[in-house]
């Protein structure tokens, strides 16, 4: 990446997720760029990673030749397993999601509102994933932080008042971490933790539709 | 009472039946009952309803039954890696009820648990709320969901004994205890049937009562997303 | 026990429960007298007995010098395993007991009536057991079986019109077996399936408040 | 992180306060926490309510917590061989929240699992159904019952690695598990320690996420009623 060049990529991005670790949590990462926050816990923090499927302690992907189709994660890439791994089913799984035991879920969006509101599952009439876990898990999980590039393809801000597309679950986001910075989701309306590399606060406002306090 | 027959038809005859409601275990490829699914595509059987996780993909796993139309209804949190699935439901073809995938493994394992309805926060403020009732407790708002009791279970486990006591391995467990429960009759697929006595009970995953019907197959055990990393890079 | 003495013991009376049992049943026994249901499952007949403390498959009392205290019944007494036994948690095992997995429960009863409601966990003011697993039971088993005696010790019947304890299932219960013989619950009243040894009809009916029927 | 405590006493430190609500594994006095029971009873704390299935006997489990009157009031389903209990149930000394045996152990599943409230038939037309809330479900009668969230979890297994992970043994499992996921905080005890990776992940009853702290400990095991054969009766 070209020295001065603005905003962060997908691995900066991942790497400022994983700021978000403490020592000792458990925390489940979604598909796309939450799973390379993986790649950039911080030395000396110790975090077991939840796969909805149901695992916990999920290791790396498995070196080539050693794939077992018995072991995959949410987002159906094989993994290994670590000497803690512990495996069970699926209403165990979310019984603990639900349950509010694991601490933290760093999740991809489509949109993120001021209010804390969060769509990634679906574009009516044109794009259908379902919304798999991501419902469970904003609903259950002590702190949702979600990893998201700020503008689409066009130069939409992603960040709204108002989300446009069908919700993931209401008033859930605790954080927004995007191309272009660190948002909070406040009582009335966003704060600014921090701006991506060579952003402005100008900028970070420029890109953002929804409102930003102080 | 012998639960072992001999193939996946026979495990499955006189259970099926146009427009029944079945359960199917797996996660993406992972676990599946791919021998029972096939059985029923040679069945021909018709206008199902199938809660599962996802569909499996374009020619493998739940998937042949969506091609052949015998599916009318799945009961899914995911279809991102099938085509023809979206497709079906993009057409108004195939009529889709998503579930939120741990209220889709709950509303399995309260259907075999004798509970009708839970109440959960997921998906409160969602579409996945409409018209499904409302609940305060402590202050914080809740959806009734619904127990599935379905007409036939199916699933896959790694082994299993000839009481119907099955283990199954690391993450290909996923769905398969809480939809064998939800099925008036379940039908197991294992890799292998081992004697009576060789598996550990205190390590049994799934009782035996749980399990009417098991066969012992062969399994492709595809592969959906193969990544990994190289030696090198260690 | 003498011959020609009326009715059935104890015994008889469980050995009489133990014809309820078909070949391949998931059954639960209650405590006491359907406990002893273990001895007399006639031969060719395979059940599997359930113990709500969580087993399937529960052995005989283990020899002298073998027990095991992390190997009890719901009666707290040391028991075996046998070779299809498995283990589960309480709240998995209550689940097969009310998702309706187990065929049938053979139990005791302080009263019952010609509705098929069923009294056995306490006498206000007087004796407190709890009802344990038992209403669980009724309320979620294929076929409920009572096994009691058909008079208190002063004589009185205790095969009722009305219940006057605190019930532990209403409407439950499908098949009464007393000393005196076997009675079946209908909608319009008990039905007499058979008189126990040297017991007369008339006898049964004269001990019986409850309305018998045809 | 460190989730393995010296004793006890240092496992229970900071979480013990009168008034607090606990939920205790067991039935009879099979894999009771009879090492952080006798923490409680050395610590003093008062005006508890336990969610356990019994209550002990007279001088071992939670009977010894009973005799010191430091229980307010017991959630349980069987109080039938403790004479204590039952006394100072019917003298009103103490309160009891009778729970059938099922229920008992769905509500501690379902407080773990995020759900406040379930639907059951158990109770139905019984005084355990006055006051609840009654809900048809396909022309059936059910009850609402609710979760419970304990501000402590007291539970027993066979072995655990450092991670918490735990592994139980025949029925000394029972309310266990349940138990240990309704407590904001759960701490167990355990007979041995392993290393990590020594327990079959595989095999694992309880995942280490449920487990805030541990010790490891002699135990009693007592036997409330030994039932025995002859040899040569066989």
């Amino acid at each position: 990446m070209a020295e001065g060049q603005k905003g962060w990529d997908r691995n900066q991005m991942a790497a400022r997720a994983a700021l978000e670790l403490r020592d000792g949590m458990y925390v489940n990462l979604g598909i796309g760029i939450p799973t390379l926050v993986a790649n950039y816990i911080p030395a000396g923090v110790n975090v077991t990673l939840q796969s909805e499927n149901g695992m916990l302690g999920m290791g790396p992907f498995p070196f080539e030749g050693e794939e077992d189709p018995d072991l995959i994660n949410a987002g159906k890439q094989t993994i290994t397993e670590l000497p803690q791994t512990a495996y069970f089913d699926s209403a165990q799984s979310f019984a603990m999601i639900r349950g509010g035991k694991i601490a933290m879920a760093i999740l991809g969006a489509m949109e993120v509102n001021q209010e804390g509101d969060l769509a990634n599952w679906m574009i009516p009439g044109k794009l259908v994933k379902g919304m798999g876990g991501a419902m469970d898990l904003v609903a259950g999980v002590g702190r949702v932080v979600v990893v998201m590039d700020h503008t689409s393809k066009h130069g939409e801000s992603k960040v709204l008042k108002h989300c446009t597309l069908p919700l993931t679950g209401k008033g859930v986001v605790d954080r927004i971490i995007t191309n272009l910075g660190v948002l909070d989701v406040g009582h009335k309306g966003l704060h600014i933790v921090e701006c991506a590399d060579f952003v402005t606060e100008a900028e970070l406002r420029a890109a953002t539709e929804a409102t930003i306090v102080d | 009472m012998n639960k072992v027959f001999p193939t996946a038809q026979a495990a499955l005859e006189g259970v099926l039946f146009d427009g029944m409601t079945i359960a199917a275990g797996g996660f993406g490829l992972c676990g599946i009952p791919e021998l029972l699914i096939e059985a029923i595509f040679d069945a021909g059987t018709r206008n199902l309803t199938i809660a599962s996780n996802n569909a499996g993909v374009d020619g493998f796993g739940l998937g042949i039954l969506l091609a052949t139309r015998q599916v009318k209804k799945m009961i899914s949190s995911y279809v991102g890696e099938n085509a023809e699935f979206m497709r079906q439901y993009l057409s108004g073809e195939l009529e889709l009820e998503f579930n939120p995938q741990g209220t889709l493994a709950e509303r399995l394992r309260a259907g075999g648990a004798g509970i009708p309805g839970f109440y959960t926060r997921t998906g409160v403020g969602t579409v996945i709320a409409e018209g499904k009732e409302h609940k305060e407790f402590d202050g914080k708002t809740y959806i009734l969901e619904r127990g599935i009791v379905a007409d036939l279970s199916i699933v896959k486990a790694w082994r299993g004994d000839p009481s119907g006591n099955l283990e199954f391995r690391k993450t290909a467990r996923n769905f398969n205890p809480p939809a064998a429960t939800a099925g008036k009759i379940c039908v197991a697929e294992v890799e292998e049937i081992v004697p009576m006595g060789a598996l550990d009970p205190d390590k049994i995953h799934l009782p035996g009562i749980y399990v009417h019907r098991m066969i012992q197959g062969e399994h492709e055990k595809r592969i959906e997303n193969r990544t990994t990393r190289k030696k090198e890079a260690v």
